[in-house]
């Protein structure tokens, strides 16, 4: 009898070599968008950034499964790849850092990193950390009520997995086994607050069975591992199995944001140390081993990421101001055209 | 027309609007198969089951914001919560996600969706049963703020609240519940949000009002013609966030005088906005101070019959505080 | 070698026959009470009262260990028997429910059921649920921040072990190793939802796993079996070992309370049932296989609790009403004495 | 005498208290090695250690709750909220619990603790990092309000709030932080709760305000002066609960004209609890209508430069509306 050849990890998760190609290229794009925030806010366009390297690998390959304009997403500040796996452009993310007037998430109004969007199911994000995640399952809830096949996926860092409102969302989604994915982006810190000082237990994938639905670590800086365990929650969301909580375990290549300088609380060893672990740098080497990147084709590949922004960033800076009158506007619905 | 207290007012409201749209879903603690502490809810979870009238877990913050999330899905989620005054951990979810969802998104996402608060005194229910906490949320942009003191209204406004484009916090005074039953129209009865009722004319003095102290105004407007010859005209705010500022200020323009009273403390209370809109807007036809007669400046109703009495405003108060601005 | 004598299971965990007749008689003593409160509230001498019946085994038993006036109690409004164990009379009790002026829990000021006394070292609790459990834990952190041994305990029901409060309290516990014993009195409802439409996973001992610290289910209907998980929890916040979570199973045998009617929500059958599962009766009988307990004695110790209850009546209903000036006492300390 | 700005002030008065009394401990988010997000616990965790200055987990009703636990049990806790934006999760704890412990425990549970609370905008924060969110806590009984807008102030407000025995939530504009540098007076400099201060005598028309509006109806003040030979007097409530109605109803006898002035929206906002006290009880001395200029009526502070710029309170908006008051 024939013996099923042994295929390639990724082929092996269903994907093609061109999905994790695909996938590689989001994470470029992402970063290409996050390094050119951090050189506007220094050239003094954008006032504040808060970046997401070192998290690109879980979000791409979280969001992955989504189904877009179809399934929802309700992210967090650091957030970029996902929102561009779900359809967001470097363009709308440009656009709006610079506070554009037809930025989508916010119109001008939000602070960078504000991540949202009517057209591609993403809700729109606040500050106040993990208020997003009710939202998902209140859209799990709605699709669970009507009997859609929906699947709502919400993400969030390790300090905020301790919210109040993180632990009411999952046990409700729990008790109801409602279509929804959380996924905590546990990058050892928040703000300056590390792990040992935040998480009891030091675990927040363990919390999960505490509500009676599955919850699992994966290395964040492997793309695959994380796609599998999303596909899997995915599915199980589907079927009306339930959650899902992913735990992703990530590094913080950056201070916090603009304003934070992480050498006044971490020591540098750790700082430099975790450049090793940089997401794109392992998965270019994952897909070399896979023998679907060569080294000329990475270079390509960078070097469309670079066009992208550059051109993306162009354009959004050519976008028009907000009119001021529109401040007052979309209080309430009354009145609005 | 149909003869009913508040409470049945609320009742058939909700089960009109659920009919009519099959977007509505009702949900809270204790809302399903017990049908509500108040048994506001009582039959529709038999009628429409549990994917749309849910006994959700004991958690506020998670009714507010699993509610805000299915407005954002689409549907028209009508929240309860079992007291106004535990809406506390819902607050987060309240000021900063439900009330500013559709000005951050820049219009985009709207959230039709009505949080029901049960509110007042006056029913021994201490610091935590009674309070009316109103001002909490008609300080909040973004929010619109019921509270009907008729079932006529109470029906009406709540079915437009339902059908509102944006977050409608719908104070139900506990007191006025069962307090009496008056005639509600048949069919279809809307109360439009945003505005106030002139619910008795005078000429000597406006009292502006709403909720339970609506039936206690218009009492005291009686005693006041009775005893005093003074003709008290009584101003049912009805919403408070958008206020119906022509109306308020047209009867002060007519009456030159303004007695706002509330059950909630006076310092902060939403008195105060009354009575500072019509300082500055109606300064120019004032006869008299305007004057606020408000709950106590104490953290809670109290327990005790006697202490309770004493926090309470009635009719006697407000005859009382009337007397001395007519007199003014 | 002289092999060491089985003991019987009360003295297994050093409990004299004293110590479990005066468990069984703080028992008998709160059911007592409550009992009268029903009566009460039926004469309408009260408005209204909320009942602990079906929860005192585990509550005398999980208070026992704690040291009167040294440890601290955060109880909630079924701790008839919590508050009896850790120094309350019963005198006490009912003029806190005939709202007394002297009343020590707050002057007549609270409803029915919001025990506290800082005579006793008693937190004031207020009806929101869940949040007397926070005050537990920042007792508790007082002590770990100034280096006393003190432990503090905190109870509640399995309804209100889902707000985010008490998820936030264990975590921050749980990180701090905190002196704080968390108990929930799982009765099966909330009102009239049911636990598994209430907690995702339906344990809530589960969850302490979550943050890093032990959660035990217990048989709330076995005093012995409380008490032995108590005393464990009581040693371990004195040792700096941090928090323990105990689930005690137990039976509402009322109805939520006299405002509620559980025929609405619950089958018949199952009513009727619980009264098999009345911890007074399965003590009873414990203390009788033990030898510990006759049935002279125990009429005798229920003649005793009658008296008492009778006597406290008594004094209660002759207390002083308030004062109305009272009222507007003690909202801040300004111009008090 | 020492010159410090605002933040220094901060740092000190904590500094200070806790040399003094080894019972009052700092908590909050990134509070520890990290010194604050603004640096106002900068070097209290270097000099007295976790067990005094405490990184919390990133829980605000945590934060609230345990502290309120540590006041009963006889420590002085001073909890930082990060930002006040997000003191919401903490609301439960603050209003059920926090303000209303003494109340309902018959004055037998004090809770002596501070809640500071970085607000204000003009920060380029937006929605969430902007917020002037004091009349939540000015409404609710129990607490104590302070809002200092000077570093004397700011110090010796501070000190007195630990020492107080009730519940002070103490706000803090970010943009005065680092805003300007004054003299604060060396040793125990302690500043009274409860006392505003007449900032700058004028007898045309009183400007009353708080915070950050402190400066710049100074600087409006002095623009009236030159411009339009306009004496304005500048009342600085500094706390807005209880409030100084002494010194307000005086202001407003020797002026005749009251201008109340804060960022937060107008609707609800702490203004109208000034604008309703006046109307009452300053009634007979008013010779124009008392007047709110606040900030629009919008969920937030929007981020844009040019937004922000329309949202802001400023010298040149105080001194418009001052205009028309002083005109009428
Ligand atoms: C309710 C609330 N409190 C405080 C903050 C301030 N804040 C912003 S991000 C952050 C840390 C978040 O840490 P974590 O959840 O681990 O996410 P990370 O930034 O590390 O990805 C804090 C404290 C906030 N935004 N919201
Ligand atoms: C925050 C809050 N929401 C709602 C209520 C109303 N309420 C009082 S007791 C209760 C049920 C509590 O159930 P559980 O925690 O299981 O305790 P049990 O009464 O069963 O002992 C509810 C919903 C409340 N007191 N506080
Ligand atoms: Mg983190
Ligand atoms: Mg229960």
């Amino acid at each position: 009898m024939a013996e099923t050849q042994a295929q390639p990890r990724h082929a092996e998760l269903g994907l093609t070599d061109q999905d994790v190609l695909d996938m590689y290229r989001a994470m470029l794009l992402a970063r290409a968008v996050d390094e050119r925030m951090w050189l506007m806010q220094r050239a003094g366009k954008i006032a504040f950034i808060i970046s997401g390297q070192g998290h690109e690998g879980a979000q791409v390959a979280t969001t992955w499964p989504l189904r877009r304009n179809h399934d929802w997403l309700a992210p967090y500040y650091r957030s970029i790849a996902s929102a561009i796996t779900f359809g967001m452009t470097a363009e709308d993310i440009i656009t709006a850092h610079l506070a554009k007037g037809d930025d989508v998430s916010s119109g001008g109004r939000q602070m960078p990193g504000h991540y949202g969007g009517a057209p591609y199911n993403i809700v729109s994000l606040s500050s106040p950390v993990g208020t997003q995640v009710l939202h998902a399952v209140g859209i799990a809830m709605g699709a669970w009520a009507r009997g859609e096949d929906v699947v709502a996926l919400t993400s969030y860092g390790e300090g905020t997995a301790n919210q109040g409102e993180v632990h009411e969302a999952m046990n409700f989604a729990g008790v109801h086994r409602l279509p929804v994915i959380f996924v905590c982006e546990n990058n050892g810190y928040a703000i300056s607050v590390p792990l040992e000082k935040q998480v009891g237990g030091l675990s927040v994938a363990a919390r999960a069975q505490g509500y009676g639905f599955p919850g699992v670590t994966v290395d964040g800086d492997d793309p695959l591992a994380c796609y599998a365990a999303a596909k899997e929650a995915h599915e199980r969301g589907r079927r009306g199995d339930g959650p899902t909580l992913i735990e992703a375990r990530v590094v913080r290549l950056t201070s916090h944001s603009s304003d934070d300088d992480q050498r006044r609380y971490r020591d540098p060893a750790e700082v430099e140390a975790l450049k090793q672990q940089d997401p794109l740098v392992g998965f270019g080497r994952q897909l070399r081993e896979l023998g679907v990147l060569t080294d000329e084709l990475d270079q390509q590949l960078r070097a469309e990421a670079k066009a992208e922004i550059n051109e993306a960033s162009r354009r959004a800076e050519a976008r028009p101001e907000p009119d001021v009158s529109a401040a007052e506007r979309h209080v309430y619905a009354d009145g609005e055209a | 027309m149909a003869e009913m207290n508040i409470l049945e007012a609320i009742r058939s409201a909700m089960d009109e609007e659920m009919e009519r749209d099959d977007r509505v879903m009702v949900l809270g603690e204790d809302v399903g198969k017990k049908g509500g502490v108040f048994g506001a809810t009582d039959g529709l979870f038999a009628k429409y089951g549990e994917k749309r009238v849910l006994d959700t877990p004991l958690t506020e913050g998670m009714i507010a914001g699993a509610a805000a999330g299915a407005a954002i899905y689409g549907l028209r989620p009508i929240a309860e919560m079992q007291f106004a005054d535990f809406v506390y951990p819902a607050f987060n979810q309240i000021v900063s996600e439900i009330s500013r969802m559709r000005y951050r998104s820049n219009g985009t996402f709207g959230l039709p969706m009505v949080i029901r608060m049960p509110y007042g005194g006056g029913v021994h229910g201490a610091l935590y049963h009674s309070q009316s906490n109103e001002a909490y949320f008609t300080s909040t942009v973004g929010l619109k703020v019921v509270a009907p003191g008729t079932p006529a209204d109470a029906k009406g406004l709540l079915k437009a609240s339902v059908r509102d484009p944006d977050p409608v916090m719908f104070f139900e005074h506990k007191k006025t519940y069962r307090l009496f039953k008056a005639d509600v129209p048949d069919g279809d009865h809307l109360v439009p949000i945003g505005s106030a009722e002139v619910a008795r004319p005078g000429k000597d003095l406006s009292i502006f009002c709403y909720g339970y102290m609506r039936t206690c105004a218009l009492e005291a407007a009686e005693t006041l013609a009775r005893e005093d010859g003074v003709e008290a005209e009584v101003v049912d705010l009805r919403t408070l966030r958008p206020l119906d500022r022509a109306t308020v200020l047209g009867s002060v323009e007519r009456t030159g005088k303004a007695l706002v009273v509330h059950e909630a403390n006076r310092f902060g209370g939403f008195g105060a906005e009354v009575a500072a809109t019509i300082a500055q807007d109606g300064f120019e036809h004032l006869d008299g101070p305007v004057t606020r007669l408000a709950g106590p400046e104490v953290p809670g109703v109290p327990y005790h019959h006697d202490l309770e009495e004493w926090f309470m405003i009635g009719p006697a108060k407000i005859v009382d505080a009337a007397r001395a601005l007519a007199a003014y």
